[in-house]
């Protein structure tokens, strides 16, 4: 210790002269920073109401609470903060499978009433609604799932090109939980599917492997998840909450690695169905589509004696009959009906309604009728020359592809149509084609332009893949026939398709014509409903609706009481809304049989 | 009222020992008359809190503007938050210039910052210091902790919200609230006062029972008077 | 006049308590030589929230013991009904001073046991916001120790910087005093632009702090003579008693687990931690100047060396169920008071199965604190929890 | 590190060894052999420091495992002693002898866990709580939201709705 220690502190006078570093207003001269955690925004248009930010919330301070009425794909929930809980943590911010959800950089916010702290962004109007500035979910490669896709393995093009081996491997047991891990679980899929089946349920139990589990979820609304997981049109997809950033989940492919993982004899065991109860009633089942299908199973569990008629050799109906084999391989199908089959279901192959047996028997016979007949009749272009012995419907030629008829292929086909099942007969033929010449020379035309197909995106891209030339756009006018042959197609430029009030009124440019050749031509333009079994009396009872469509309850019962109609030929072709009318009509049958009065007509 | 545990403790330590200076006394009081004092008493008012009556017109305006410009904060950081109590204090944002300044003893001070969280430990020393600050006194709640537990609103040992316990003037949001926000919490905190609605010591003493069953339903150890200044 | 005299307690000090085997002192109250005096929470010459009873004889401490519970909020009990992605943000606010710590260690625990490879520019990044904290730490640290002798001055200037660096760490993080920058798999965001400029500009003033509190304080008489010579900590107690950081390297013990066990990119920055031997608090405060000093120097290391771009996260499984495979391990760090250490078990499930943070006040405010006080005046205490660095949040969390 | 083990292996007969980093080791050792060996370790092997003891509560086995963690500052090892005690009237030797801090540690476990630890240095005396009278906080059994919720008055007014379920009510409320 020195006088040195005495003089040097007071150094600090140096300072004296030094501008002071007193902020002069701090209330206004002090924005937050550029990634400041201030308060809470929400672009409630873009928010889906996933409840993903809820369940990220350590504090449980995010509430969803009612914001407009749910739609398909949007649960009408929005986020409500609770300041008295809020950590400003930002997690729910980079979670946020919309990024809709933001932060501010507002941070001053004093009041007299705790109840204040507690508001929903986006909704409750406040100051910093337009700030800009603010925590956003950070850049680059920041996300706390995957929000790309674990890769499918498909056969390569020129591996499937020339057979019609299953062209979709299905899922590891890696790939089925990385994949699976990916999902939120916010169940938005949920309500869109039309079977409303549990997703996000059957979704967990993969990531656990509990394929047990997985199974009784999968048939707690659907029994056919083979099928279903292969073909199923996915629409839960469409909606998933992933998919507003990134891929949606594999939810089919998910569902069909369950099934795939479950040897077919323990299905009795897993699901409880050994010693099913029988309560002596009999229901008649028309048709074994999904639908047929659905409805036999669900009514089996409730103890009902089902009989399935079925018209050709073998059960599946459409999904046999209309679906190729590289899509939906037989054994597949023969899995899942094996099963129902096992639970006591009779079915009587060959037979035919109104030529076997009438409808008016079979009401004397059973105690209620289900009908799902699905559509089969192909629909005509009605252009001229489409009468002609050459030109087909793509839903015979796929139905004697799969009973193994023999059927023409030529070198050079023409498909008009746009839809998945000109997708299936294009590549089917392609198949063919390749078979028999070595090459593919195929020309799939249609109304739609390239962006509205209404067949999947990976059907089109897949059958470019396989070479078939996918030309849409264009409206055909003539089949020009030489010597009793067709040898192509007259097309012109199709500018839109309807009309600003939204009806079918398409708009063509005679001017661009176009001649697709082909030796063969194939209609795929829709299909139509056979309803030669029921008699002209019995029509006479039905109430039809405007589009020619048989009128039904929300249980699908008709006009008249015990016929149930269901599947294709009420809601249009899709499996899983066959499958969804079943139950639904499965339940409407035991309420009918029991007495109990349920939803009237719609 | 002699409470359980002045009993205890007197019993204990009369075994003990006694030294003469703390045995019972009588002492002279400066104004001439003769009182008993025991050394070894907890002396404290046993009377509960009393409402204060403003006072008429200018008169209150007055001294509500006088308390509003002077605000003393009890020194007395009891949770996350007091961390940002030192930039407030030091030149950056200076809050001597808007009349605010800490103390170090609830008995100069009229302001208690809860700074966030209270455990049920840290609450009955609160509950102590904010009854030995003399009135008009006011509460500032920082941050989701006060208002409804906020992080810890699943903890066995914090309370999760702060008014049933004690009066609560201003409240101020965030994780923790910044400098700036704090200050902005005193500047509506004066707004109150000035507008004679600083009035969360007169709720005090005017539920005070429902304020007292409320935390002795959570401190289980209440060896402290019920009111004390 | 004799000043001395008249300023002299008239207690009777001729007899200080025995120490028993334990080193334990043997106290009679009967004898009214003692007085209980209660130091803290209330008290603005505790560090933090804590309290100490002291035993005095005069004004000479002859007992104390710690009391601590008042920020206790369960952290531990809290993280195990947590999923492992919301113990961060619970978590880090163990110690409010310095969280960034806390932010790693769990990160790096999580890590560790889920198999979870952080990217480079993710590691520069987290090296830098633990060295920010430290800076920011010690910032208050230092001055700090001179405020327990009311020299409240280097407070002043040192809490002015700090702010500056919470803007950077505004700017940087998004949060001011709650980072939540470092999170299982790597860091929230690269370095905005212009910020390292905008550091350099700070750490020139930090410079200047430098200087100007090494004039204030070190070479002041009045610090000199409170504080050298004050609670030595023998080096045998270094072991016994549960000494980190800079209390140990102030008695010439190398504890420094940036050098002992580097993690994160500290193996690839060059620096030495300040080493004496006088182990009083002078020699502590010493000590921790050099560590300012040294982190100042760190800093502009890693900025020259980070990357500028670069992924700042590793892609985790889904943070919403994320289960990590049974195991335990211990993931340790220094921060600006020592070791700090968090020993994680997990069970295969989606949350942690035990979490137990170690920070180094656990003993040191507790075993060593109580032992260093007998006695010390009572005017020391503040002092000498100081040069401590007690934190009372990670003793009883 | 491996010698140490091997020693460790032969002299205590300690079991599970997991060699979590090259410089952290976990191993199980019996209840009786605990203490003696971290003696040994201590006075013996240059592992001069403690750096934590805890417990896990592993409630499906009936079981708490203490973790006692020494490390040697010479060679910068480190190592955990897993000892496995029974859950009900859970007991453990003290080894408050051994460090000055070890007291500190087992009074937080008494008044967390309710482990006891005869012969400690005020392992009785409340630590951190004040006025507990529930089961020790930290076992797994004691529910920490449910005591909460019903000790602490959460502010009501709050309610939330699963975005499956509101969309079943709202869209298909028979299906």
């Amino acid at each position: 210790m020195s006088i040195k220690d005495l003089l040097t502190p007071f150094t600090a006078w140096k300072r004296i002269t030094k501008d002071p570093v007193t902020i002069r207003d701090p209330f206004n001269d002090r924005p937050g920073a550029e990634r400041y955690r201030g308060f809470h925004k929400n672009d409630v248009n873009k928010c889906i109401g996933c409840g993903t930010c809820e369940d990220i919330c350590e504090n449980e301070a995010i509430d969803m609470v009612p914001f407009k009425d749910p739609i398909s794909g949007d649960s009408g929930l929005r986020p409500r903060l609770d300041y008295g809980r809020c950590c400003w943590c930002a997690l729910c911010v980079d979670v946020c499978t919309t990024n809709s959800l933001t932060l501010s950089n507002e941070y001053t916010w004093v009041t007299v009433d705790p109840e204040d702290f507690r508001y929903t962004p986006g909704v409750d109007k406040k100051a910093w609604d337009d700030n800009e500035k603010g925590w956003k979910k950070p850049e680059g490669n920041y996300e706390f799932y995957n929000i790309n896709r674990v890769e499918m393995h498909h056969l390569h093009p020129e591996d499937r090109d020339k057979s019609f081996v299953e062209m979709v491997k299905g899922y590891s047991r890696e790939q089925a939980i990385a994949e699976a891990d990916r999902c939120v679980e916010c169940g938005i899929c949920t309500a869109t599917c039309p079977a409303h089946m549990g997703i996000p349920e059957y979704i967990k139990a993969v990531r656990h492997e509990d394929m047990e589990e997985g199974l009784r979820i999968l048939y707690e609304t659907n029994p056919l998840p083979e099928i279903c997981g292969r073909i199923c049109t996915h629409k839960c997809e469409t909606v998933c909450s992933i998919g507003h950033k990134g891929d949606p989940l594999s939810i089919r492919w998910l569902k069909r690695y369950i099934a795939d993982n479950v040897s077919s004899d323990k299905y009795k065991e897993i699901l409880n169905t050994i010693d099913l109860s029988n309560n002596h009633k009999k229901v008649a089942i028309i048709g074994s589509g999904p639908a047929g299908l659905s409805a036999a199973h669900y009514l089996a569990l409730m103890g009902y004696q089902c009989t399935i008629f079925e018209q050709y050799e073998k059960a599946g109906g459409m999904m046999r009959y209309g679906i190729p084999e590289y899509r939906l391989p037989y054994d597949s199908i023969d899995k899942d009906i094996d099963y129902i089959l096992s639970l006591g279901v009779d079915i009587k192959y060959n037979a035919r309604i109104g030529i076997d047996i009438t409808l008016e028997q079979l009401n004397k016979d059973y105690d209620a009728v289900f009908a799902g007949t699905g559509l089969h009749l192909g629909r005509s272009t009605g252009i001229p020359g489409s009468d002609n012995e050459h030109v087909y419907y793509a839903t015979d030629l796929l139905r004697q592809i799969t009973a193994g008829e023999e059927i023409e292929v030529t070198d050079q086909i023409v498909v008009i149509g746009g839809g998945n099942v000109a997708m299936d007969i294009t590549r089917s033929l392609a198949r063919m084609q390749n078979q028999k010449f070595g090459k593919v020379n195929i020309i799939t035309t249609a109304l739609e332009r390239e962006k509205n197909l209404p067949a999947d995106l990976e059907e089109v891209v897949e059958s470019r893949e396989e070479g078939a030339v996918i030309n849409p756009g264009w409206a055909p006018q003539s089949i020009e026939i030489e010597n009793g042959r067709p040898v192509g197609l007259h097309v012109i430029k199709c500018n839109s398709l309807f009309d600003d009030s939204g009806r079918f009124n398409p708009q063509c440019d005679i001017t661009k014509k176009e001649f697709f050749r082909g030796s063969m031509i194939v209609q795929s333009i829709g299909q139509g409903m056979d309803l030669s079994y029921v008699s002209e009396d019995f029509k006479k009872d039905l109430e039809f609706g405007p589009r020619g469509r048989v009128q039904t309850n929300a249980h699908f019962q008709t006009s008249v009481k015990w016929f149930f109609m269901g599947g294709d030929i009420i809601e249009g072709p899709d499996v899983i809304h066959g499958i969804a009318n079943g139950h639904k009509a499965a339940i409407g049958i035991d309420n009918y049989i029991q007495g109990i009065d349920f939803a009237p007509a719609k | 009222m002699e409470r359980e545990f002045d009993k205890a403790i007197k019993e204990m330590y009369k075994e003990k020992f006694l030294a003469p200076e703390n045995e019972v006394r009588q002492v002279s009081a400066p104004d001439g008359s003769i009182i008993e004092i025991d050394p070894l008493k907890d002396y404290f008012c046993q009377e509960r809190p009393k409402e204060h009556k403003p006072r008429k017109g200018v008169v209150e305006d007055f001294l509500n503007w006088a308390r509003a410009e002077s605000l003393w904060v009890l020194g007395f950081g009891t949770g996350c938050g007091s961390i940002e109590i030192p930039p407030l204090v030091t030149p950056r944002f200076d809050m001597y210039r808007y009349g605010v300044q800490m103390r170090p003893t609830p008995r100069q001070s009229n302001v208690f910052i809860i700074s966030g969280y209270l455990s049920v430990k840290t609450l009955k020393r609160a509950i102590r210091s904010y009854e030995q600050m003399p009135s008009p006194k006011y509460i500032i709640a920082l941050g989701s902790c006060t208002i409804n537990g906020g992080m810890y609103w699943d903890s066995y040992n914090t309370i999760n919200r702060l008014d049933h316990y004690m009066p609560v003037d201003v409240y101020i949001a965030g994780c923790m609230p910044r400098p700036e926000a704090l200050l902005a919490g005193f500047g509506k905190l004066k707004e109150l006062i000035k507008s004679g609605q600083g009035e969360k010591a007169n709720e005090y003493a005017r539920n005070f029972d429902w304020y007292k069953a409320n935390q002795k339903k959570i401190i289980r150890d209440w060896n402290m008077p019920d009111y004390n200044w | 006049m004799d000043l001395t005299k008249m300023f002299q307690f008239n207690a009777d000090r001729s007899s200080y308590p025995e120490l028993d085997a334990n080193g334990k002192p043997i106290i009679d109250l009967s004898s009214h030589k003692y007085l209980k005096l209660w130091q803290g929470p209330q008290h603005p010459g505790v560090t933090g929230n804590m309290s100490l009873e002291l035993t005095v004889n005069g004004d000479e401490i002859v007992e104390s013991i710690t009391h601590v519970g008042y920020l206790h909020r369960g952290f531990e009990k809290l993280m195990e009904r947590r999923k492992f992605i919301q113990c961060f943000p619970t978590c880090i606010r163990m110690c409010v001073a310095e969280p960034d710590p806390n932010e790693y260690i769990l990160s790096a625990c999580i890590e560790e046991l889920g198999g979870i490879e952080v990217p480079e520019t993710a590691q520069w990044l987290r090296t830098l916001a633990l060295e920010m904290a430290r800076l920011q730490v010690l910032l208050r640290g230092v001055p700090g120790q001179a405020g327990t002798f009311s020299l409240g001055l280097g407070y002043q200037w040192g809490n002015y910087i700090r702010d500056l660096i919470l803007d950077r760490f505004e700017e940087l993080t998004g949060g001011r005093v709650y980072h939540m920058y470092i999170l299982p798999g790597g860091v929230r965001g690269l370095l905005p632009d212009g910020f390292k400029k905008r550091m350099e500009e700070n750490l020139k003033l930090v410079d200047e702090f430098l200087v100007n509190i090494n004039d204030l304080m070190y070479n002041n008489i009045v610090f000199k003579q409170r504080a050298v010579g004050l609670a030595v900590i023998p080096v045998e107690w270094i072991d016994k008693y549960g000494v980190y950081g800079p209390s140990a390297r102030a008695a010439g013990i190398m504890r420094d687990v940036r050098k002992t066990h580097p993690y994160l990119k500290y193996g690839e920055l060059d620096f030495e931690p300040f080493t004496t031997t006088a182990s009083d608090v002078y020699a502590r405060s010493l000590v921790r100047w050099h560590d300012l000093k040294m982190t100042v120097d760190l800093i502009r290391q890693i900025m020259a060396k980070m990357p500028d771009k670069g992924d700042i996260k590793a892609p985790t499984p889904n943070v919403m169920h994320w289960r990590i495979p049974k195991g335990e391990t211990y993931v340790k760090c220094e921060s600006s008071r020592g070791e700090y250490g968090m020993y994680m078990v997990t069970d295969g499930s989606d949350m942690p199965r035990r979490v137990n943070l170690k920070g180094p006040s656990y003993t040191q405010a507790t075993a060593l604190l109580e032992r260093l006080l007998i006695n010390a005046n009572i005017a020391d205490t503040a002092a000498i929890m100081v040069s401590l660095a007690t934190c009372p949040p990670e003793i009883e969390r | 590190m491996v010698e140490i083990l091997k020693e460790l292996e032969e002299r205590f007969q300690v079991s599970d060894l997991v060699q979590q980093k090259d410089h952290l080791a976990f191993v199980s050792v019996d209840k009786n052999k605990a203490i003696p060996m971290i003696t040994w370790l201590k006075d013996q092997a240059g592992y001069t420091s403690l750096t934590l003891i805890t417990a896990v509560d592993w409630l499906e086995d009936g079981k708490f495992q203490l973790t006692y963690m020494i490390n040697n500052p010479k060679n910068k090892t480190q190592i955990a002693a897993r000892v496995m005690i029974d859950r009900e009237n859970a007991t453990m030797e003290s080894a408050h002898h051994l460090w000055e801090s070890v007291r500190i540690y087992q009074r937080e476990l008494k008044e967390m866990f309710g482990i006891d630890f005869p012969g400690s240095p005020g392992v009785d005396e409340s630590f951190i709580l004040e006025g507990w009278v529930d089961i020790p906080p930290y076992r797994r059994d004691f529910d920490t939201k449910k005591y909460s919720e019903e000790t602490y008055f959460p502010r009501p007014g709050r309610q939330s709705n699963d975005p499956a379920e509101y969309m079943k009510s709202k869209m298909y409320p028979n299906e």
